[in-house]
């Protein structure tokens, strides 16, 4: 270490150190690019995509038209442009694979922490009910809490994001029952200070980066999850989204006339945006958790 | 405690969490706004459903106050009373499960332990060479598997496989029509109509076992026995397969625990897809069609065998693991 | 003049409950605890090191734990100054805190990963409002640091614990601990973890401070050739008791009950050209949660006679400032 | 020919920067029968050379020069096909957490037998008595051969391990840190044991330890490593008593003693350096007291200053003057 960087503040020293190891992986750097291009992508859709995906004004070609160069990848059911609604589709993957996995994180870090501070008759209340959520089948259930509620984007986002706590709950409990023993924690105490002290200045720093870790894997089976159910038609009708247009076009019958052109692309979007969380997130694991440390 | 208690204790969890499960499938149903199962009742048209009205107004109380019918709820499904569904008018759901049922154990069953083998294998390997291209590879194709929508997988197959190449069946579990002179033949097409589905379930799942498999690898690499069995002489294999894999294998059978609910989400999909009728394409169509006393039963069921599987595979674990103070 | 008792301890008492998971009452009624600490009796004055000494799982950590209240007391009195500390409530005891600190065995547990020097040390003025500016706290951080020989300070007061070596690490430990001017630290092992070529060092530091702030130091330990050098009295523990106790030097140059007897015989010496007659003992410390009746060394002793296995023996004179509790010696 | 001579042995991890010269020249010779203390605070590479003379070394270390000749043949260069046949039958090691050390899913008696069976053509039955000696030899219970490692004290793992070494009647036996878990009664019930067993048995013993004392106690040479490197190197009673590396005379200086007259304990200042980037000429020179221009320059050579006597220092001959 330089003297330059002693003089540096510490939160700065510690983005750096962390982007320092992030950046010698490979994996992780491809997902970050991956995910800046979507994100890109996600905001400029109205100005970027050539033809309105949504109202009467959108049915600009002929139904099932394959590639031209008029239509990219061709037209769907209607005569929209599919190109046009791959762009559009970015926002509400996005959006949805960020905020369930928002709230899941959330609702992961607060039941671990309360769980593993305080110990005892709560800890073993929360994390029975951990238990049982772990091996409800999730998109078995989400299926039916989503045709239970309606269809509809926040709907969605909370069916996802009601069941997919319970690793990071478990993680993050695990991580404090340790923490709390550590000695750095009595010696807080001994100075006086107050449990949400302790909370707040010494846990939650510590497990903060592997909650985040964990949310950034979290995105990439949210987003898998509003694909999958998009897909057997549990999605919002009035918001395109990827898993929604092969939705339609299983129903419409894409496959019988052989339009790779509605099949495929779709596909590879959504394997493209998991990919990157994925790769991020492994990344992310193989610095933070503290498990993996002394592999390297 | 012993294993005796062990298990009893591990079998009473279970029986609490099938409680909740059933707590979920009745009041989300009966007790959500504007109460589901009534609602699809009072839409349909005069005819046989209406008449179905009256059966289950007698055999599960809905006349009754909401905490009655609970009761009466748990009473039937214990013997076995799944009620009748909507769609399929007057047939007992209990009879659509039963068919439905072996056909979901069947093709999750053969994908779930080809998946397994497949993936330990890989990982396996990738460890055994560590940062070499074998190893890298793993890592990559696998996080990359994983991130594919197994449903999309599937179209893809159906469309390359089934429309352009015409190897495999597009879907279904037997040909339509055809006779079949003995057990056998009829075998070999459901076997044949079962590879597309099958090789997309092991696909996707498969990425994930391997680098589970890898990292547990790994992190047992590191350990001081795995030292102290090399200093003893012994040889490489005698050290991998003896000392490292079986300690790898307990996180592995944890895994295998926490997964059982993930293939029940590919179980869905793919049956979905497929047009495979199983208990997932039962659910899906129940979905779809507010038959609601078969989606109950259809997720009752799936919530069951993921359940069991649990148990098994804790025990599995108490087995390998003599650390395990039940 | 005499100088005054700071800390003092009456038949102090902890047992741990055994938790057991809601199935395992069901199968067995019986409470179980671990006897951690069960009746130990000391006191401490101004700049003075008592030493608890004894081998692991024999209760001086948790010892130090009870009095710094940080575990709840079974049984017993704590006083500190005077004032019987032993139940106070988490406010009432504020005060108290600020007066006693601790410092523990192993630097790289004992300060948060996450948090910098600054942070640390600043640590126990922050969360009792000891300051009234930010440039007071950067100032007394500075002081405190300079106290500890980290020199500059501002070098360290914004590096991370993974920056510092061990040594700097237990440093910073210190200066968090004499921040507030306590009276009373608890030094569970301060230098067991560190390379024997710095122990010394930090020992000489907190020496210093016992002279300069009049500091009455609880030193635990499990390596009784340190003690010697830095302690005025021992209490040597055994299974949750202190077995003998007294001057450092009468204790460690005349052991009067077995247990210390072998304790010391055990510790090897620097010096091949001296040849002991070792006293090997036999077999493990027993289990706490069920300590043997009578004496509770008696399964061990090598003179354990009849009485030894039913009654316990008590504390005894054996000389000037010098206790023990052994059958042999009543 | 001694037995086992080490030869400016080095060994180097590859890190993210560079090389970590953990051993770097290392030079050492034991005979049969003899008893090496091997000591040196932590980092200083006592522990890399021992796995190295095993060429045990993790996957980023290698042997980067040096010889280990065992009855004459190196076993630096040797493939890992021979070398596997030396472990444990010739030379074994005891590591220092047992706990650790002993596979958790595997019977103790199990993991003896096992080591047995690779290098003995004997039956399984045969190997079962065989460790059932080796549990009485070490003062275990027999019985207990049948428990898993979680089901023993520390004390009693670190016997299995004893026993373990045994287990093919080694001529060497590596000990690294044996008895640093353990509490000092059980450490002397465990040396004391050891000692007995490398009597009767005439094996030859590397301990390694960075407790000074110990090694008084059990060896009859010693080895003071200090930054990767042999700092001093002589007969115990020289050592202890006639030491003359500064960094010797300053470690036992520092090291605190039961009995004796109490004199007062000594730091060395400073911390050992980072070794991927070792100060240049003598490593010890930033903490040395009596260092001079020459020692930032010049690396000092292990040179014999009396028979079997040997000290890396500019100074040996002016420190001979200095009393200790």
């Amino acid at each position: 270490m330089s003297d330059d960087d002693v003089e540096m503040a510490p939160w700065k020293r510690k983005v750096k150190g962390f982007w320092e190891a992030f950046k010698r992986s490979k994996l992780g750097m491809t997902g970050l690019i991956l995910l800046l291009i979507f994100l890109i992508i996600a905001i400029a859709a109205p100005i970027i995509a050539p033809y309105p995906v949504y109202g009467p004004e959108s049915r600009v070609g002929i139904p099932f038209e394959p590639p031209s160069n008029e239509h990219w990848l061709g037209c769907d059911e209607l005569g929209k442009d599919i190109f046009s609604q791959l762009l559009w589709g970015t926002r509400v993957s996005l959006f949805v694979g960020f905020l369930a996995a928002l709230m899941a994180t959330f609702i992961g870090l607060i039941i671990g922490i309360v769980s593993g501070y305080f110990g005892g008759v709560i800890d073993d209340l929360l994390m029975r009910i951990t238990d049982i959520i772990l091996v409800i089948p999730g998109l078995p259930f989400m299926i039916i809490l989503a045709a239970v509620l309606g269809p509809s984007i926040i709907n969605i986002v909370f069916v996802i994001g009601i069941l997919g706590w319970t690793g990071t709950a478990r993680l993050i409990r695990s991580q404090v029952l340790s923490l709390k023993e550590r000695p750095f924690v009595e010696a807080a105490r001994a100075a006086g200070a107050s449990d949400a002290h302790i909370m707040f200045k010494h846990i939650m720093p510590n497990v903060m980066p592997l909650a985040f870790a964990q949310m950034i894997l979290g995105v990439s089976g949210a987003v898998l999850s509003e694909a999958g159910l998009s897909f057997l038609g549990l999605g919002d009708p009035t918001h395109i989204s990827w898993g929604m247009m092969l939705h339609y076009a299983y129903e419409f019958g894409a496959l019988h006339i052989g339009a790779w052109w509605y099949v495929i692309p779709p596909g590879i979007l959504i394997t493209a945006v998991v990919v990157a969380f994925t790769f991020m997130g492994y990344a992310f694991d193989e610095i933070l958790n503290p498990k993996y440390r002394r592999r390297r | 405690m012993g294993m005796r208690e062990y298990l009893i204790k591990r079998i009473i969890q279970g029986i609490v969490t099938i409680f909740v499960v059933i707590s979920i499938n009745f009041f989300l149903f009966r007790a959500m706004p504007g109460n589901p199962f009534m609602r699809f009742i009072e839409s349909q048209p005069r005819g046989k459903v209406k008449e179905m009205v009256d059966i289950y107004i007698k055999l599960f109380g809905l006349d009754k106050p909401l905490w009655e019918q609970y009761l009466i709820y748990i009473k039937n499904l214990l013997m076995g009373k799944f009620g009748y569904s909507f769609r399929q008018v007057g047939v007992p759901v209990s009879k659509i499960i039963m068919e439905r049922l072996p056909n979901t154990l069947i093709l999750m069953g053969t994908a779930t332990t080809l998946t397994i083998i497949i993936g330990i294998a890989f990982g396996v390997i990738a460890a055994g060479r560590r940062g070499e291209l074998a190893d890298i590879s793993t890592v990559v194709v696998g996080l990359t598997l994983y991130s594919i929508p197994i449903f999309w997988l599937g179209l893809v197959f159906i469309l390359v496989f089934g429309f352009w190449l015409g190897w495999f069946p597009l879907w279904g579990m037997i040909t339509p029509g055809k006779y079949f002179s003995n057990p056998f033949e009829y075998a070999v097409d459901y076997l044949w109509h079962m590879t597309m589905p099958c090789t997309v379930l092991v696909l996707v799942s498969a990425g994930g076992w391997a680098l589970i498999t890898r990292n547990a690898l790994l992190d047992v690499f590191t350990e001081d026995y795995i030292l102290t069995a090399k200093a003893k002489g012994l040889d490489e294999r005698t050290v991998f397969y003896k000392h490292a894999l079986r300690n790898a294998m307990l996180p592995l059978v944890t895994m295998i625990a926490l997964s059982f609910g993930f293939i029940a989400s590919g179980a869905v999909l793919t049956e979905t897809v497929f047009s495979w009728y199983g208990i997932g394409r039962l659910l899906y169509e129940g979905t779809m069609q507010h038959d609601y006393p078969v989606v109950q039963a259809a997720f009752f069921m799936i919530a069951i065998c993921v359940i069991a599987a649990n148990i098994i595979a804790d025990i599995l674990y108490a087995y390998l693991d003599p650390r395990v103070k039940y | 003049m005499e100088n005054k008792t700071v800390i003092k301890v009456e038949n102090l008492r902890k047992w741990f409950p055994i938790r057991r998971s809601f199935f395992a009452t069901l199968f067995s009624k019986e409470e179980l605890y671990v006897k951690a600490v069960d009746g130990v009796d000391f006191e401490i004055k101004e700049r003075e090191v008592f030493c608890l000494a004894g081998e692991s799982g024999c209760g001086k950590t948790t010892t130090a734990r009870t009095i710094l209240r940080l575990v709840e007391p079974t049984d017993g009195k704590i006083y500190f100054d005077g004032d019987d500390i032993t139940h106070l409530k988490t406010k009432e005891l504020k005060p108290y805190r600020i007066k006693m600190q601790i410092i523990f065995q192993d630097p790289y547990e004992s300060l948060n990963p996450r948090l910098s020097v600054f942070d640390i040390v600043s640590e126990p003025l922050q969360v009792n409002k000891l300051y009234e500016s930010q440039r007071e706290l950067k100032e007394k951080v500075a002081t405190a640091l300079e106290e500890v020989e980290l020199i500059p300070p501002e070098r360290f007061m914004y590096r991370f614990p993974h920056e510092l070596s061990g040594g700097q690490r237990q440093r910073v430990a210190i200066a968090r601990a004499i921040i507030t001017r306590p009276r009373f630290i608890a030094a569970d092992e301060p230098v067991s973890m560190l390379d024997v070529s710095i122990r010394a060092e930090i020992l000489e530091l907190m020496d210093r401070f016992k002279r300069e702030f009049n500091i009455a130091y609880l030193y635990i330990t499990h390596d009784l050739s340190t003690a010697r050098y830095v302690s005025d009295r021992i209490g040597i523990m055994y299974l949750g008791k202190i077995v003998e106790t007294g001057n450092i030097d009468k204790v460690l140059d005349d052991p009067q009950h077995p247990y210390t007897q072998a304790l010391i015989s055990a510790i090897p010496v620097p010096d091949p050209t001296m040849k002991r007659k070792r006293v090997i003992l036999r077999g493990e410390p027993p289990n706490p949660i069920y300590p043997p009746p009578g004496c509770r060394f008696h399964p061990r002793c090598p003179y354990a006679k009849d009485v030894c296995k039913e009654k316990e023996p008590e504390m005894v004179k054996v000389g000037e400032e010098h206790y023990a509790a052994c059958w042999l010696l009543s | 020919m001694a037995m086992l001579e080490v030869e400016d042995l080095k060994i180097y991890y590859e890190v993210i920067g560079g090389d970590v010269k953990a051993v770097d020249g290392v030079y050492f010779d034991l005979e049969k029968g003899e008893a090496l203390g091997l000591a040196g605070e932590s980092g200083c590479g006592k522990t890399t050379a021992a796995l190295g003379i095993l060429r045990l070394l993790p996957s980023n270390g290698r042997i980067a020069g040096g010889k280990i000749l065992f009855e004459g043949k190196d076993l630096a260069k040797m493939s890992e096909e021979s070398i596997r046949k030396y472990r444990w039958k010739r030379i074994s090691i005891i590591f220092q957490g047992a706990m650790n050390a002993l596979n958790p899913v595997i019977r103790v008696g199990n993991q003896i037998v096992e080591a047995i069976l690779a290098h003995e053509n004997v039956t399984e039955q045969e190997a079962w008595r065989r460790t059932e000696e080796l549990f009485e030899m070490v003062g275990l219970d027999p019985e207990r051969a049948k428990d898993y490692p979680h089901e023993l004290s520390g004390g009693m793992r670190q016997r299995v391990m004893i026993a373990m070494a045994l287990a093919c009647n080694p001529d060497l036996v590596i000990a690294d840190e044996p008895t640093t878990a353990l509490d000092v009664t059980i450490q002397a019930q465990v040396l004391e044991l050891m000692k007995k067993l490398q009597k009767e048995l005439n094996l030859s013993l590397i301990l390694i330890t960075h407790d000074l004392a110990v090694i008084a106690e059990t060896c009859n040479k010693v080895a003071i490593m200090y930054a990767g490197k042999i700092a001093e190197y002589a007969d115990t009673y020289t050592i202890f008593k006639k030491p003359l590396h500064p960094y010797t005379r300053g470690l036992i200086k520092a090291v605190p003693s039961i009995k004796g007259t109490k004199e007062k304990l000594v730091a060395i200042p400073g911390s050992p350096p980072d070794l991927l980037y070792p100060p240049p000429g003598c490593r010890f020179h930033p903490r040395c007291k009596y260092a001079k221009d020459i020692c930032k320059e010049k690396e000092p050579e292990l040179t014999e200053v009396a028979p079997g006597h040997y000290a890396s220092c500019h100074f040996v001959d002016e420190m001979k003057n200095i009393p200790f």
